[in-house]
C-alpha cells in the first residue's frame, strides 16, 4: 500500500479500497484528537467543576433533586432542572412574586437540636452564606454539617485570592480516615479565610450580587426536616443501626450512630460530594 | 468493600458473590488460554482441522459472534443517526456486548490462521479482490472504534471520573459519539456484508457459491440484512438474561417492545430476500456450475431437513416479534429473540461447514469434523472472556442508565 | 534551548514522526518477513555444482538404469534412463526416492551387533572379520551356509568359491521350481497371471509397461489388486486357490476333469476350460505363478509357450578360475532339516523375503549362529546371532544381474554415488576372507572376462550408444560400465528351459472355525525393501498403498473381529502373531483380510495363510 | 514471487494425463514430494492432514464384480485459468498467476496461513503445513536447492515444479535464447511416470500434447463446469470414466474404496 513494498498490484481497486480505509482512519483519528484538544481547552477553562456538579447532581437521586418550591409545598411535584442553580429559573421568580414577605419575628430555625439562623441563606450542601457590609458575603458550615464532622483533624483551605466557582469544592476537610469536600455556594474571590476554630471559613468578594439560588426564610425548616431523612437514609445505605423516625430523633444521635467507617459516604452524600 | 467504585444509587451483589462469580468464568478462560497457546506454540496440528476442512469451529464462531455483536453497531445507529430515543437505556450495554464479540472474534482468528506473526501483510500487501482483506481491514478498524465507545463507559466510573482530565475527556468523547457512531455503522455494515461475500465467492464450492450483485455475491446483503436484524434480537436477548441473574428491572419494558418490534421488521425482510436468493440459488446458480441441488442435501447428517429447520428458525421469531400482542408478552418475545438468534448461528454454521463437508469431486467422500478439545477450548475462552468483561462493565459501569429510575 | 525533559520527549517525538517519512522502517517492516521465512529449523538445501551420474537401481532384482542429479556431487533426484533396452526409463516409486535410503532412521549403522543382548558382539567386535569368521569355520564337522537371496551376482560367485574352499561350506539359494530360465513379454499374446503382481513392480516395470499393449492380461486373484484392476480380465477367485486353478489348468490342458478346480477356485469349470482354450488359441502364451503357486511354472510348457514366451537365459560370463572348486547351487528346500550350524543370510542386495520358517528348520536345533548382512532392523535381523551392517544403494558397488523379464543376459553395476558410513561390513569380503580367499576385484575380473568372451554390446548412457564389447578395451569397457554403461548379451535363438514336471497339488483351503479369514499378502514388490522415508506419501498420507504394519479387511469382516478403520489390532496365524493397523476397505471380499507384506508379516503369513484378527 | 525478467513467449502451460495408462505406482507423487522439498509425513499425519501436491486416487464406476472398473487418477493443482479461485481470494496476494506461463504458484514466505485458498480450492489440491517440516538426521543432504522448504503454518500447492522453469530459463538465457528450449521444462511428475501418461506442454502451441487433448473427444477436465478454464486434461477411453469430471456425479452415491 505503500511504496518498497515488491509484488503489489496497483489497481483502480486497489486505490478506491485503501482510499476508503484511509478515509476512515482520518476520520477517526480528527474526531478522537478534536476531543483530546477540546477537553484541554475546557480544562483550562476549568469546565471540570461544572461537569463535576453536573454529574455529581445527576446521580442524586430522582427524590434528593427535589425543587425548594416542592420542599415549601407551594408546588405539587418538580424535580430541579438547574442543578439547584434558580438564578436563570423563571419558576422560581414567578413563585418568588407570588410569595407574601416573611412576616418578623423567628430569628432562627430551632430543630433536631440544631440552630438555623435566618439572617443568613443556606445552600443545599450544608453551607450558609451571610452578606456583609462591605459588599463581601460569609461563607461557614450549617449546624448539621457541623455536628456531622464534628471537630475536622485538618482543613485545606483556599489561598487568598482564589476564585471560587459555583458548585465547584469550597475547601476539603479530613475527619479521621475520611475526606470531606464542600461545595462552594457562591462564585468570588477568597479575600480572608477562617477555619474551624472560627465561626466561618471564608470570605468571598461575590461576582454577582444574586444569591438567589440559596435556600432563605421560610424554606429552611421543610429542607431540613428532608435533609434529616435524607441523612438517615445515607446512614441506612452506610450500614448504620436504623434510627427511629420518629422526628424525636436529634442529630447528635444520629451523627454518633455513624460508624467511622463511612463516615465519608454519610457526609459526602449530605454534601452533595460524593 | 468495593462500594466506592460502584455507581450510586444501584444495588450490587456483595463483593465475595461477586469474586466467585469472576472466578468461575476466570478459571474457564484460564482452561482456554491453555489451549489457545497450545495451539500457537504446537500449531495448528492440535485442532482436529484438516486440508479438507480447512476452517472448523473457530470460523462458525467468529461469522456467529460477529453477527449477534452487530446489536452494538445497529443500536447505534439507530439511536444516534435514526435519534431512536428509547434505545439510550441499552445502548451501552450494546457497545460492551460489541466489544466483546468483536474482540474474541480477532483474538480467535489470530490462533486461527498458521502465521499469526504475518497478520498484518493483509495491510502490506492488500488484495482487494479478497473478501478476507475487507474483513480484515473492517474488523480491525471497527474494534478501534468500539474501543472508543467503550471508552466514555469506562470513564465515567464514580472513582475514574474524579480525575478531572477523565471527567473532562469523556465528556468531550460523548459529545463526539455521533461520529463514532457513524463511522461504527459503515464499517460494521461492510464487516457483516464481507463476511457473508467470504463464502458467496467461492465459485469453487457451488454450495456456497451465489450470483453477483455489483461487485458482491447475494450473500454479502443477506448477511448485513440477517446482522441487522438479529442484533437487536441478541442485545433483547442478553438484557433479558442481565436481569433475571440481577433479579431486578434493568431498562423500561418500552425497550423490549421496540426492539422486538425492529428485530421483527427486519426479519420479515431478510426472510423474504433469503427465499428469493434461496430460489434462485438452486435454479439458477447451481445448474449452472453443472451441479444438481439435491447433491447438497444427499449426505447425512446434513439433510434437506436443515434447510427447512434454518426457515423455520427466521419464520416463526418473526412472526412472533411482528404480532403486538405475543410481542408484548416476555414469554413469547424473550423465547422468540433466542429463536432468531439460533437462526442466525444455523446459518453461519451450514454457509461455513455444510461448504466444507460436501464433496465437490465424483470421487471425493464426506469428511467428517468435530474439533478438538483445544479448539473447544479456545472457544470456551472467548466466552469467558466476554462474560467476564460483561460483568465487570456491570458491575462498576453504568450499563443501563435507566436502571435506577426503575 | 534549554534541555528539559519536555523538550528531549518533544525531540524523541519528532524524531519518530520523521523517521516514518523515510523508507527506512517500511523496509524493516518487509524484511520482517525475511525472517519469518526462515523459520528456525527448516533446513537450507546445500547449493554447488550440478552433475548427472549413472547408476543402476539396485532396491530390487530389476536393476533399472538411473541417473542422478548430483548438487556437489550429493544425489537429490532420481530418473530413469530414457529409452534404456531393459528399463526403459522406468523406475518405480521405491527407486526414485531410493537415494534417501542411507539416511532412513531405521538403517542400521555401526558395528556388528548381537541380537540377543543387543551389545557389540565379543567376537566381532569392530568388525574384524577374521574373528567372525573363526566363528564360521569353527567346528567343521557341522555345515557352514551361505544364503544368497539374489543369485547370480558376482558377490554369489565369491561366495560359491567360499563355499566350495570352506569344508562343507554350503551355498543356498531360494531355489524354487523355476531357475535358469527367462520371460519374454514382448513374444507373449495372452498372459495368465495367477496373482502375480504383474503391473505392480514384477520383473522390469519399464519394460513391463512397454510390453504391455502387445498382450492380453488375465489376472485370476480373489481381490482387486493393482494388477487386477488394471488387467483385461479379472477372475476373482477363492483366496489361496490358485494352485488349485493351475492344476485345474493343467487338467483342462490335458483334456482332464476340471471339476475339483472349479469347486476350490469358485469359478466355473467352463471358464477355466476357457482359459486353457485362451492359452492355447491366442498363443504365445505365458502364465505367470505368484508367490503361493510356483509350480505353475510348469504350466507354460503345458501350454506350449517353452522356448517362445519362456526361455533359458544363460549367465554373464565368469572367469574361468572361478568354476573351478566352487560350491554348488543348493535350493534351500533341498537342504537337509537340521544339517546347517552356521548359516550367512546376505540381506544386503534386497530380493524376496525367505520365511523364517522356512529356514529355521535346516539348523540345527539348539544354538545355531546365524549371522546377517543388512542395514535393516526388519529382515532376518529379528532372527540372526549376529547383525553386521552393510552399504546401502547407493553406496555399495555391486553388480545387478539381468532381471527375470530380460531374455538376454546383462551386466551393470550399481556404483557408489555417497560414501558409506564407518563401520559397514562388505559381505563378500567378510565371507572370502573368512573362507581365506581372495575377491576384492572380483567384480573387475569378472568385467575382463565379459570383455574376454567378446559377445553382446555395451550400452553407455551419457552419450546413449551402443556398441560391440569386442571393439572395446578392457580399460574402457570396465570405466564405462563404472560411469553408467551395461552389457548386454548378444540375441541367442530363445532355447526352452530346463523341463519342469507337472507336480500340481491341489491346495484346498480348508474352511476353518478358528482361522475365518485368508491373509492375501499386498504390495509384495516392496516388501524387503527398506523404502525411503517419503513413501509415507503412498501409504501415509494418501490411500495409494497398504502402508508397513497395516492390514485392510472388508467392513463385515471387521466388523466380525470388532474393529474399526484406524484402530490397532493382532493378525494371528497359526505361525504367530504381528501387530497390524487396520484399514477397513469395502471394495475387498469379506473373507479376507489383505496385509502389507513385510518380514513381519511374510514369516507369519504364507501363502493364502488362514488366519484371524484380534482387536486390542 | 514474478520472475523480474519475463520472456517473450506467453505460454499457457498445461498437462494431459491418460488414465487409461496410469498404473497408480506412485512414482509421479514419490518424484513430485523429492523434486519439491516436501517433507515426510509426521507420524500423526493422515491422508486428510499429509502433503501431496500430486495424489493419485482409486477411482471406480460403482458396479460391483465382474463389472467393476477402477481406473488411477493423479490429481494435482489443475491450475483454473479464469477466475482462479484460489488467487481472488488469498487477502495478500501471496498466491499468484504468471501471465507469462499461466502458472499459478505460491508464495509462501508471503502467507499467512489463513486457508482460505483452501476453502476455495473445488479439487481440494492445496495442502496446509500443519507440522513443522522435518527430515531424518542427514536427509536434509538431498534437498533440491531449486526449491525452498516451507515452514509450518503454510499453504501449498503443486506449481508445476517451479522451480525446474526457473533453471530452464537459466539455460535459455546461458544459451543466448529469449525462450525456454522445447522441452527442456518438464515437471518432475511427467519425467518420472514410468507409463509415460502424463503429458506437459504448452497449451498455445497447437502440436503440444496438451492441445492436441483439448480437441480429443475422449478428454475432460475436472468441474469445467465451474467455469475456471483448469490446465489440465484427462483422457480415457472408458465411457464411465470420461463422466468423472463432471460435478454432478459428486453425491458419490458410489462411496469409492481406498485411494
Amino acid at each position: 500500500m505503500l511504496p518498497w513494498n515488491y509484488g503489489l498490484h496497483w489497481t483502480l481497486g486497489t486505490m478506491v479500497f485503501l482510499g476508503a480505509f484511509y478515509t476512515v482512519l482520518v476520520v477517526v483519528a480528527t474526531t478522537l484528537v478534536s476531543a483530546v484538544v477540546r477537553s484541554r481547552r475546557s480544562l483550562r477553562a476549568g469546565g471540570a467543576d461544572g461537569l463535576r456538579w453536573r454529574s455529581d447532581f445527576h446521580d442524586l437521586a430522582a427524590r434528593d433533586r427535589a425543587c425548594r418550591h416542592q420542599l415549601t409545598g407551594e408546588l405539587e411535584c418538580r424535580e430541579c432542572p438547574n442543578g439547584f442553580d434558580c438564578r436563570q429559573c423563571d419558576t422560581h421568580r414567578a413563585i418568588l412574586e407570588q410569595r407574601p414577605a416573611p412576616e418578623p419575628g423567628a430569628r432562627s430555625v430551632e430543630d433536631f437540636g440544631m440552630t438555623f439562623p435566618l439572617d443568613r441563606l443556606y445552600h443545599r450542601g450544608h453551607t450558609w452564606v451571610r452578606r456583609e457590609r462591605n459588599g463581601t458575603v460569609t461563607v461557614g458550615l450549617d449546624d448539621l454539617g457541623r455536628v456531622l464532622v464534628g471537630k475536622p483533624d485538618s482543613v485545606d483551605l483556599p489561598r487568598k485570592g482564589h476564585r471560587l466557582r459555583l458548585h465547584a469544592t469550597a475547601w476539603r476537610m479530613r475527619k479521621g480516615r475520611a475526606g470531606l469536600s464542600v461545595v462552594s455556594p457562591v462564585a468570588g474571590i477568597v479575600v480572608e479565610t477562617g477555619g474551624p476554630d472560627q465561626p466561618w471559613y471564608l470570605k468571598v468578594r461575590p461576582e454577582q450580587a444574586d444569591l438567589r439560588h440559596l435556600l432563605e426564610g421560610i424554606e429552611v425548616r421543610p429542607w431540613l426536616a428532608r435533609e434529616m431523612e435524607r441523612l438517615q437514609r445515607a446512614l441506612m445505605a452506610a450500614g448504620a443501626a436504623p434510627q427511629p423516625v420518629d422526628g424525636q430523633a436529634t442529630l447528635a444521635s444520629l451523627a454518633a450512630s455513624c460508624p467511622e467507617e463511612c463516615r465519608e459516604a454519610v457526609c459526602g452524600a449530605m454534601f452533595l460530594r460524593p | 468493600m468495593d462500594r466506592r467504585f460502584i455507581p450510586t444509587g444501584v444495588a450490587r451483589c456483595s463483593t465475595s458473590r461477586f469474586l466467585m462469580w469472576l472466578a468461575l468464568w476466570a478459571a474457564l478462560l484460564a482452561f482456554g488460554l491453555y489451549s489457545a497457546g497450545l495451539c500457537l506454540v504446537e500449531g495448528l496440528n492440535q485442532t482436529h482441522m484438516n486440508n479438507r476442512f480447512a476452517f472448523g469451529l473457530w470460523i462458525f464462531l467468529d461469522l456467529t459472534v460477529i453477527a449477534l455483536g452487530a446489536g452494538a453497531f445497529f443500536t447505534g445507529f439507530l439511536l444516534y443517526i435514526l435519534k431512536r430515543k428509547e434505545l439510550r437505556g441499552v445502548i451501552n450495554s450494546a457497545v460492551v456486548i460489541g466489544l466483546m464479540c468483536y474482540g474474541g472474534a480477532m483474538a480467535v482468528l489470530g490462533v486461527d490462521v498458521g502465521q499469526p506473526l504475518r497478520a498484518w501483510f493483509t495491510f502490506w500487501y492488500p488484495n482487494v479482490h479478497s473478501m478476507l482483506t475487507e474483513v480484515t481491514f473492517c474488523i480491525s478498524c471497527y474494534l478501534t472504534v468500539l474501543l472508543i465507545e467503550y471508552l466514555p463507559i469506562v470513564l465515567k466510573n464514580r472513582k475514574l471520573r474524579q480525575v478531572p482530565h477523565f471527567l473532562v475527556f469523556e465528556h468531550e468523547l460523548h459529545n463526539l459519539v455521533y461520529v463514532f457512531a457513524g463511522v461504527g455503522t459503515f464499517l460494521s455494515f461492510f464487516h457483516q456484508g464481507s463476511l457473508g461475500g467470504l463464502y458467496g465467492v467461492l465459485r469453487g464450492r457451488p454450495f456456497a457459491f451465489r450470483e453477483e450483485l455489483g461487485i458482491w455475491p447475494t450473500t454479502f446483503f443477506l448477511f448485513i440484512l440477517s446482522a441487522a436484524a438479529v442484533g437487536p434480537s441478541f442485545i433483547l436477548l442478553t438484557t433479558w438474561l442481565v436481569q433475571k441473574l440481577a433479579r431486578k428491572p434493568l431498562v423500561r419494558p418500552a425497550v423490549f417492545e421496540s426492539l422486538g418490534r425492529i428485530s421483527g421488521l427486519l426479519l420479515a425482510a431478510y426472510v423474504l430476500l433469503k427465499t428469493v436468493d434461496t430460489i434462485v440459488w438452486l435454479r439458477r446458480t447451481t445448474p449452472r456450475s453443472g451441479f444438481l441441488p439435491a447433491q447438497y442435501y444427499a449426505w447425512k447428517p446434513f439433510g434437506i431437513w436443515l434447510l427447512f429447520v434454518e426457515i423455520a428458525l427466521f419464520l416463526v421469531p418473526m412472526a412472533i416479534l411482528l404480532i403486538p400482542k405475543l410481542r408484548a408478552r416476555t414469554a413469547w418475545l424473550v423465547p422468540a429473540a433466542a429463536m432468531a438468534c439460533c437462526g442466525v448461528a444455523l446459518n453461519r454454521f451450514v454457509l461455513t461447514i455444510q461448504t466444507l463437508a460436501l464433496p465437490t469431486l465424483s470421487f471425493d467422500r464426506f469428511v467428517y469434523y468435530l474439533p478438538s478439545w483445544q479448539e473447544t477450548g479456545t472457544f470456551l475462552a472467548v466466552v469467558a472472556a466476554g462474560v467476564l468483561v460483561y460483568s465487570i462493565s456491570f458491575r462498576y459501569f453504568v450499563l443501563f442508565p435507566e436502571e435506577r429510575e426503575l | 534551548m534549554r534541555n528539559t525533559r519536555r523538550n528531549a520527549l518533544k525531540f524523541i517525538g519528532g524524531a519518530a514522526a520523521g523517521a516514518l517519512l523515510t523508507p527506512v522502517p517500511w523496509r524493516l517492516i518487509t524484511d520482517t518477513a525475511l525472517w519469518s521465512e526462515n523459520w528456525p529449523g527448516i533446513p537450507r538445501p546445500a547449493r554447488g555444482p550440478i552433475t548427472a551420474r549413472f547408476t543402476h537401481c539396485s532396491v530390487c532384482p530389476a536393476g533399472c538404469a538411473v541417473r542422478a542429479r548430483c548438487v556437489g556431487g550429493q544425489p537429490v533426484s532420481l530418473a530413469g534412463v530414457v529409452g534404456h533396452p531393459l528399463s526403459r526409463g522406468g523406475l518405480c516409486a521405491a527407486g526414485v526416492a531410493a537415494h534417501q535410503l542411507p539416511y532412513h532412521p531405521a538403517r542400521l549403522t555401526h558395528g556388528p551387533v548381537e541380537a540377543a543382548t543387543g551389545a557389540i558382539a565379543r567376537a566381532a567386535a569392530n568388525c574384524n572379520p577374521d574373528a567372525v569368521a573363526a566363528l564360521a569355520a569353527c567346528n567343521p564337522a557341522d555345515g557352514v551356509a551361505v544364503l544368497d537371496l539374489r543369485p547370480g551376482r558376482t558377490v554369489s560367485w565369491t561366495y560359491r568359491r567360499a563355499m566350495g574352499a570352506l569344508k562343507n561350506g554350503l551355498y543356498l539359494t531360494a531355489g524354487g521350481v523355476f531357475s535358469g530360465a527367462a520371460v519374454d513379454l514382448s513374444k507373449a499374446r495372452t498372459v495368465l497371471s495367477l496373482g502375480a503382481p504383474l503391473l505392480d513392480g514384477w520383473g522390469t516395470p519399464g519394460n513391463v509397461l512397454a510390453a504391455r499393449a502387445g498382450f492380453r492380461l488375465i489376472q485370476a486373484e480373489a481381490i482387486e489388486s493393482r494388477t487386477a484392476s488394471l488387467a483385461d480380465r479379472w477372475l476373482r477367485i477363492r483366496p489361496g486357490s490358485a494352485s488349485a486353478l493351475a492344476s485345474g489348468i493343467a487338467a483342462a490342458l490335458k483334456k482332464g476333469s476340471v471339476a475339483k478346480a472349479a469347486a476350490a477356485t469358485g469359478l466355473t469349470q467352463q471358464q477355466i476350460a476357457g482359459l486353457a482354450d485362451e492359452l492355447t488359441q491366442h498363443g504365445p502364451a505365458l502364465v505367470l505363478p505368484g508367490a503361493d503357486c510356483p509350480e505353475a511354472w510348469a504350466l507354460n510348457e503345458l501350454a506350449g509357450a517353452s522356448g517362445i514366451t519362456v526361455v533359458a537365459r544363460q549367465e554373464a560370463p565368469v572367469p574361468e578360475a572361478w568354476n573351478r572348486n566352487c560350491a554348488p547351487v543348493t535350493p534351500l528346500a533341498s537342504v537337509a532339516d537340521g544339517s546347517i550350524r552356521t548359516l550367512i543370510i546376505d540381506e544386503s542386495a534386497p530380493a524376496d523375503y525367505i520365511p523364517w520358517n522356512a529356514i529355521r528348520p535346516k539348523l540345527i536345533a539348539d544354538n545355531p549362529v546365524v549371522i546377517a548382512f543388512t542395514s535393516s532392523p526388519r529382515g532376518y535381523a529379528r532372527h540372526s546371532l549376529f547383525t553386521l551392517p552393510t552399504a546401502v544403494y547407493p553406496e555399495t558397488l555391486e553388480d545387478i544381474p539381468a532381471a527375470i523379464d530380460s531374455p538376454r543376459a546383462a551386466f551393470r553395476l550399481a556404483v557408489p554415488l555417497v560414501a558409506a558410513p564407518a563401520g559397514v561390513v562388505n559381505p563378500a569380503e567378510f565371507v572370502a576372507r573368512a573362507a581365506g580367499i581372495d575377491a576384492t576385484s572380483a567384480l573387475r575380473e569378472r568385467a575382463d572376462a565379459i570383455r574376454q568372451a567378446g559377445r553382446g554390446v555395451l550400452i553407455t548412457y551419457a552419450d546413449g550408444r551402443t556398441r560391440p564389447v569386442a571393439q572395446i578395451a578392457p580399460d574402457d569397457f570396465w570405466k564405462a560400465l563404472n560411469e553408467g554403461g551395461c552389457w548386454l548379451d548378444t540375441a541367442t535363438r530363445p532355447s526352452a528351459p530346463p523341463h519342469l514336471d507337472w507336480a500340481g497339488i491341489d491346495v484346498q483351503p480348508a474352511e476353518s472355525r478358528r482361522w475365518p479369514l485368508v491373509a492375501v499378502l499386498a504390495e509384495t514388490a516392496i516388501a524387503a525393501a527398506p523404502a525411503s522415508p517419503l513413501m509415507t506419501k503412498l501409504d501415509q498420507e494418501s490411500n495409494l498403498r497398504l502402508g508397513p504394519g497395516t492390514a485392510a479387511l472388508h467392513p463385515d469382516a471387521a466388523r466380525q473381529c470388532g474393529v474399526s478403520d484406524g484402530g490397532r489390532a493382532v493378525l494371528e496365524t497359526a505361525l504367530g502373531t504381528c501387530p497390524i493397523r487396520v484399514v477397513v476397505d469395502a471394495s475387498l471380499p469379506p473373507g479376507v483380510v489383505q496385509v502389507a507384506a513385510a518380514p513381519e508379516t511374510i514369516d507369519i503369513c504364507g501363502a493364502g495363510a488362514r488366519c484371524r484378527v484380534l482387536s486390542l | 514471487m514474478i520472475s523480474e525478467k519475463k520472456p517473450g513467449k506467453i505460454c499457457r502451460y498445461g498437462m494431459a494425463i491418460d488414465l487409461d495408462k496410469c498404473t497408480g505406482c506412485g512414482a509421479c507423487m514419490i518424484a513430485c514430494a523429492v523434486e519439491n522439498n516436501v517433507p515426510p509425513a509426521n507420524p500423526a499425519a493422515t491422508d486428510l492432514t499429509g502433503i501431496t501436491w500430486l495424489r493419485v486416487f482409486k477411482v471406480d464406476n460403482g458396479e460391483e464384480y465382474p463389472r467393476k472398473e477402477s481406473v488411477y487418477f493423479p490429481m494435482m493443482c489443475q491450475q483454473c485459468g479464469v477466475e482462479t479461485p484460489c488467487y481472488l481470494v488469498c487477502p495478500q496476494q501471496a498466491v499468484d498467476v504468471d501471465p507469462s506461463t499461466g502458472i499459478v504458484f505460491q508464495m509462501p514466505e508471503r502467507c499467512l496461513g489463513c486457508r482460505y485458498c483452501m476453502a476455495a480450492c473445488p479439487y481440494h489440491s492445496r495442502y496446509f503445513n500443519w507440522w513443522d517440516p522435518k527430515w531424518p538426521a542427514g536427509m536434509e543432504k538431498t534437498l533440491n536447492p531449486d526449491v525452498a522448504p516451507r515452514m509450518r503454518g503454510v499453504v501449498e500447492k503443486c506449481n508445476y515444479c517451479h522451480g525446474r522453469w526457473h533453471a530452464a530459463r537459466e539455460r535459455a538465457a546461458q544459451a543466448g535464447l529469449k525462450d525456454i528450449i522445447p522441452g527442456d521444462y518438464v515437471p518432475a511428475c511427467v519425467e518420472a511416470c514410468p507409463a509415460g501418461a502424463i503429458e506437459f506442454g504448452d497449451l498455445n502451441d497447437p502440436a503440444s500434447a496438451p492441445a492436441q487433448a483439448a480437441k480429443d473427444p475422449n478428454s475432460f477436465r475436472l468441474l469445467a463446469t465451474l467455469g475456471t478454464e483448469p490446465k489440465v486434461y484427462y483422457r480415457s477411453k472408458r465411457p464411465w470414466a470420461k463422466r468423472i469430471g463432471d460435478p454432478s456425479q459428486a453425491p458419490g452415491s458410489k462411496e469409492t474404496s481406498r485411494g
